[in-house]
């Protein structure tokens, strides 16, 4: 019993952990590369969610269509609202970037409540989603097991994309150093444009996938903020790998901290945090 | 050098122009509600505020002739402090003759201690925080305590036979409260109380917390959340976790079962036991007109709830002093009214005010979701007549 | 050397070309001097003192939020630190204010400094430990100081009232015979004047040496290390004196509206209070006079007129700032001067 | 005879495999007026930064006028009259030229940790300020943003700030550089007029300009002390022609 208890709540834990990696990676590039402080991701998260949840709900569009709908209807919309309101402040003083980003958290919200009310928007499975799921080492829920099967997948795919394609190549050398990644002639204000993209539609994603688990209301992009901070701060800046440890480290330490000391919930959760950044500042993985 | 001059010039017109003097109709009937409409518990602000509105809509035509209803409507955000202000210039500026609403209990604990140095009437129709009435003598409540729910849910789960229970509960006042109204009624029905866990009020993950009510392996769980999207997560975390597969049965007050969250837990919910003074499944005739009046004016997608009901009222018995005092009274006149309002035929059964504790007096229901053709029903299974608040009666005011 | 300058200063200024270096040790020494627009805050509150009676208690709070903003600008807009955990000096402000007053002491201005006082041992503390760090990471630090404390103040719901909020302050009248009124004149006169004390020192700070060498590692640390400043040392003060500025304003707050709830202590609360000063116009002193009032008026009349959905136009305005006033009010009226100036 | 104003004894620092400083011995007299060259990636500016405690030493010892300070945090050191300027400006772009050197001035004079006594009634800071200002020649740009500042000019009011400290011994990391050849000479002017008594350490590798300024120059190889000596000796020195001169012959 203990074993697979204790089991169930890691696995958990880790499901957790692939929703906010999904989400936060993209902030991470964002403030790494562009070095924009964008408070405003947890809204295509939202949006994400919001979209993947009226296509199944109202018009009964199967879960997986649905969610690959969501992000791309995200990963479009994103582009001219980088094109018309964010480029303008690139390297401009991250202060006006809190103002503009913590703005759109506003409106956003608001117009969730206005299109869906404020009640929060159910993700209905198909049936063998609920309850749970059998596998060699005992039960597990299966919803779970799809988050960490598609996590794990889209991971995959992401990281090889960023290592093998051309356009990862072109991420990687404005992460490391834009002056350079210019002067060889790379378009980075294209660049911007695609990996903001890019990081909203796995935002979208995330949103959708875990629609269960971070329940989506037009408090969202607000609510969640402080954790997916938490995962960009510890992660490191700019890179790919950094938040997905951090991501695990806080879904599994989450979840097994409120099994064992539910007293202490949510303290260890802050403790960690600010003992990782006071021993890395720049996070597990931040260059130095 | 001037820079800081156009700015506070700026600030000035800003204000010059936003806060011209509003104005003031004659021969009304000022009532300042004071609602949630933004921050973590909107969706329950919008159902109290519709419930509300409903009556309204419902009534104006009876009203005595020559008397105008005027609802000034603010939005607390969530916040007390916010609230407090707000309650302040609706006394102060807008002079209201009563106030009305209130979410959540800290916010009308702050307001409370107002109504008493403003002498004006406060109709609280939801905050359920167990002593607010004792902070002021003009404050009188239309909905319910959580001791008034959680304790006869203990009672009833002690005389199914089950011994063991383990409650599972939000950390923060409301939430105490249920934990320890349920764990004196089940105590006091006999039972034994062996696990009690409090999760963070912003939680966005059950399981853990499930997991450790399925290694206790009690009998029944009480599990307890502020009627918000946590009712959806927890319930998930309990059909993951086959919690009750596992043979635990499975509590709480109706703030864990809002009807229109009802059909989003979905499946899940079937046969959970919730005590409440409140289901849209309840069949009285008050109650099916009340819920075709709603249909009329919201539509089939909008489903009402206690929120709805305790909204609507309290209007009612706004209303009813309107009438008796062809709207013209004072604080006094009003107070002493309410204390000994009845209605008869609310929604939800019969309802009367205590004039002891100002506090309502109502049925308790246990319900129990069951599905019938095809559509989830929160059912009433058991009646527990007019219950009084019982915290009140175990600490009587000094 | 100072006084032949100076005599040709004068003369210089009879003659036809001034010297520009007496003018720039003028410039210079004058700096700090009162200027005739530094009033106009002051009279504006009293004039809305006057013309809008019925609302003293909303200015009252704005009254003591923009001590909360200026607090903010001087460790956000002077020493260069992003924090978004403001709010942890506020509410160990409004708390300490609180339980004096719920457990007996409710005198108004003893009250305030015992405020300032925990509040700025906090800020310490905390300093000492976290202002080492910088950046995201800072920021992050910030915020988990506030979640902590607020956590902590729930889990401690015995003391503080928890969820519940703080219940039972007696705020005794000021100076033994002004009661705070449901009319709010006292809390109004009372936040007035100790954001006029406060604004005094602020100013006085930010003018002094100290304040200057605050600007410096603002703008150039490194700078600032090789000329043989303590930086970290100063950081930890001007850290310290603003968690004391925000503790009084959380203390202000508190004692006038007679209830502290776990609010207080929110990221909501730091967040805002840094949207109010960017608005404004960050690291300029008058910055909270002007985003405080804007914000907390224009959400006042939206949620008057559009009770649920008025935040929809508090971002729209936020958007609008940045994309047409950036750095805030005061940059916008910089910009439009600069503009002026070429025209003529 | 007296103390020497800075000496370094067997100052070594490594990074993992790479050693930029390796047991430097190093002597630097009052008034003296030295320069330290070397090829790129000699270690000449990690030799500063380790001298003036940016970087701790991975061993060695380090005495200003006699006084061990390898313990000292860069601040104290300062304050005992070890003042560098950088290789790249560091200046508060947005603050007048004035205002960066009175921050130095009032740091100097112990000023900068007053809380109360505004900085404008420090009259004589901003006088002896301004004095530096009109001997760099920047007197008319006082009032100006560094920002708006050609860089030579830049350049200039780093070293005013540098003065502003009253050092005795003073680090100019190519005080010269990035700086268009025409405007170079005036800086080099500026330094010729520098107080006798100040050390001067000059690292550069523009001959000319250290075979203006330099009455004796140190070769660093590989952090190491090639040799030490004259401008003649030096210029003649086959090691130095070999390693250095070579290298630039080369070019």
């Amino acid at each position: 019993m203990a074993f697979s208890a204790g089991l169930s709540v890691v696995f958990h834990g880790v499901a957790f952990a692939m929703v906010l990696y999904l989400i936060s990676v993209g902030l991470s590039v964002t403030m790494g590369m562009m070095g924009f402080v964008n408070l405003a991701h947890g809204v295509f998260a939202m949006a994400g969610g919001y979209v993947m949840t009226s296509l199944m709900n109202r018009y009964g569009v199967p879960l997986p269509l649905a969610l690959g709908a969501a992000a791309a209807a995200v990963a479009l919309a994103s582009l001219p609202i980088e094109r018309l309101l964010y480029r303008w402040l690139y390297g401009g003083d991250e202060l006006d970037q809190v103002l503009l980003t913590m703005g759109l958290v506003f409106m956003s919200g608001a117009t969730a409540q206005y299109l869906c009310g404020a009640l929060q928007q159910p993700l209905r499975l198909p049936p063998g989603l609920n309850g749970g799921l059998h596998l060699g080492f005992g039960e597990v829920p299966a919803y779970d097991a799809l988050l960490i099967a598609s996590g794990a997948a889209l991971v995959t795919v992401l990281w090889l994309g960023i290592e093998r394609s051309r356009f990862g190549a072109k991420i990687r050398a404005a992460v490391d150093n834009l002056r350079m990644a210019q002067s060889v002639g790379i378009d980075t204000s294209r660049l911007f444009g695609l990996t903001f993209a890019l990081g909203s539609g796995l935002a979208a994603l995330g949103g959708g996938l875990g629609a269960s688990l971070i329940t989506i209301t037009p408090g969202y992009a607000l609510d969640n903020l402080v954790y997916f901070l938490i995962v960009v701060a510890i992660g490191g800046l700019g890179n790919i790998r950094g938040p997905f440890l951090a991501a695990l480290l806080v879904g599994v330490a989450d979840s097994t901290c409120k099994y064992l000391v539910p007293q202490f919930g949510a303290f260890l959760i802050y403790a960690m945090t600010m003992a990782i950044l006071l021993w890395r500042p720049r996070g597990l993985f931040g260059r130095a | 050098m001037s820079r800081a001059l156009f700015g506070s010039a700026v600030a000035l017109v800003a204000a010059a122009v936003a806060l011209s003097p509003a104005t003031v109709m004659a021969q009304t009937v000022k009532i300042g509600v004071i609602n949630s409409y933004s921050g973590f518990v909107a969706q329950a602000a919008d159902e109290m505020q519709k419930g509300m509105d409903l009556y309204v809509k419902e009534h104006e035509k009876d009203l005595p002739a020559g008397v105008k209803l005027d609802l000034i409507k603010r939005d607390d955000t969530s916040k007390p402090d916010v609230g407090k202000r707000l309650a302040q210039e609706l006394i102060a500026r807008d002079h209201v003759n009563l106030l009305a609403g209130v979410i959540l209990s800290p916010v009308a604990a702050a307001v409370a201690p107002l109504t008493a140095e403003g002498r004006v009437p406060f109709v609280i129709t939801n905050a359920a925080g167990v002593a607010i009435p004792r902070l002021s003598p003009y404050v009188v409540r239309v909905s319910f305590t959580l001791w008034q729910e959680g304790y006869p849910i203990g009672k009833w789960a002690a005389q199914q036979g089950w011994k063991t229970a383990y409650t599972s509960v939000t950390d923060f006042i409301a939430g105490h409260d249920a934990e320890a109204a349920f764990t004196k009624g089940f105590t006091d029905g006999g039972g034994k109380i062996i696990g009690a866990d409090r999760f963070p009020p912003a939680n966005p993950d059950f399981t853990p917390f499930i997991q450790r009510v399925k290694d206790a392996k009690p009998d029944v769980a009480f599990l307890w959340v502020p009627a918000q999207e946590q009712a959806v997560a927890i319930m998930k975390a309990v059909k993951d976790l086959g919690l009750r597969e596992a043979g635990i049965n499975i509590t709480s007050t109706q703030d864990l079962l809002p009807d229109e969250q009802l059909p989003i837990i979905g499946d899940a919910a079937i046969g959970l036991v919730t005590s409440g003074n409140y289901s849209v499944d309840a069949k009285r005739p008050a109650n099916t007109a009340f819920l075709a009046a709603w249909k009329r004016a919201y539509g089939d997608k909008a489903i009402a709830d206690f929120f709805s009901v305790d909204g609507w009222d309290g209007m009612a018995m706004i209303f009813d002093l309107i009438k008796a005092t062809k709207g013209d009274f004072t604080t006094d006149q009003a107070m002493a009214f309410f204390k000994t309002w009845k209605g008869p035929n609310s929604p939800r059964g019969p309802i009367a005010i205590d004039p002891a504790t100002r506090d309502i007096v109502q049925n308790i229901y246990i319900r129990k979701v069951e599905k019938i053709d095809g559509k989830l029903a929160d059912v009433e299974i058991q009646t527990i007549p007019m219950v009084k608040d019982p915290w009140k009666e175990l600490n009587p005011a000094k | 050397m100072a006084a032949p300058r100076s005599v040709r200063a004068r003369v210089a200024g009879i003659a036809a070309a001034p010297d520009s270096g007496a003018a720039a040790v003028e410039a210079f020494a004058r700096r700090h001097r009162f200027r005739p627009y530094e009033a106009l805050p002051w009279l504006a509150a009293l004039a809305a003192y006057f013309l809008f009676p019925g609302y003293l208690p909303l200015a009252s709070q704005i009254l003591a939020t923009i001590l909360f903003a200026l607090s903010a600008d001087l460790v956000l807009g002077y020493a260069g630190i992003v924090t978004l955990g403001q709010a942890a000096f506020f509410g160990a402000g409004a708390y300490t204010a609180g339980l004096l007053a719920a457990h007996g002491w409710g005198e108004p201005i003893t009250g305030l400094l015992a405020a300032a006082v925990t509040a700025a041992a906090i800020g310490f503390l905390s300093g000492l430990v976290i202002l080492r760090s910088t950046g995201l990471s800072l920021l992050m630090q910030t915020l988990v100081v506030a979640a902590m404390l607020g956590e902590a103040a729930n889990k401690a719901s015995a003391i503080t009232g928890g969820d519940d909020g703080l219940q039972g302050m007696q705020v005794w009248p000021l100076f033994g015979h002004f009661e705070f009124g449901l009319y709010g004149r006292t809390a109004f006169f009372y936040c007035f004047a100790v954001l006029f004390l406060c604004w005094l020192a602020v100013r006085r700070i930010v003018h002094s040496g100290f304040g200057r060498s605050l600007t410096g590692i603002r703008e150039n640390v490194g700078r600032m290390h090789a000329i043989g400043a303590p930086v970290m040392r100063r950081r930890l003060v001007a850290y310290t004196i603003s968690a004391a500025l925000a503790g009084i304003s959380g203390a202000l707050v508190a004692q006038t509206t007679g209830f502290v709830g776990l609010d207080s202590l929110g990221l909501e609360r730091s967040g805002t209070v840094l949207i109010m000063l960017i608005i404004g116009g960050v690291g300029r002193l008058y910055g909270a006079f002007i985003g405080v009032p804007l914000y907390m008026v224009a959400q006042d009349r939206f949620s008057s007129i559009e009770p649920v959905y008025w935040y929809f136009w508090i971002g729209l305005l936020m958007v609008l700032l940045v994309t047409f006033a950036r750095g805030g009010v005061l940059g916008l009226v910089d910009r439009l001067r600069i503009w002026g100036g070429k025209r003529r | 005879m007296s103390l020497p104003a800075l000496e370094t004894r067997g100052l070594s620092k490594s990074f993992g495999a790479l050693t930029v400083a390796n047991a430097i011995d190093f002597r630097l007299d009052l008034g003296a007026r030295r320069a330290l060259i070397g090829p790129n990636g000699a270690g000449k500016t990690s030799f500063v930064n380790l001298v003036t405690g940016v970087l701790p030493p991975s061993a060695g010892r380090i005495f200003v006028n006699g006084a061990d300070v390898t313990a000292l945090p860069q601040a104290a050191r300062v304050k005992r009259g070890l003042v560098r300027t950088f290789q790249i400006t560091q200046l508060c772009p947005r603050l007048n030229v004035i205002e960066n050197v009175t921050l130095a001035v009032c740091e100097r004079r112990g000023l900068g940790g007053n809380l109360w006594r505004p900085a404008g009634r420090h009259r004589a800071a901003i006088e002896e300020a301004y004095a530096l200002l009109e001997q760099m020649g920047l007197a008319e740009e006082a009032l100006r943003p560094v920002a708006t500042l050609a860089y030579g000019r830049q350049r200039l009011t780093e070293i005013a700030v540098a003065l502003g400290l009253a050092p005795k011994v003073l680090l100019l990391d190519e005080p010269a550089a990035g700086v268009p050849s025409g405007e170079s000479g005036r800086i080099i002017d500026a330094i010729e007029q520098l107080p006798a008594e100040i050390a001067l350490l000059i690292i550069d590798h523009d001959m000319d300009l250290v075979f203006r300024l330099a009455r004796r120059i140190t070769v660093l190889v590989q952090g190491r002390v090639l040799v030490e000596g004259p401008p003649a000796e030096i210029a003649a020195d086959p090691r130095v022609r070999q390693v250095y001169l070579g290298e630039r012959a080369a070019r």
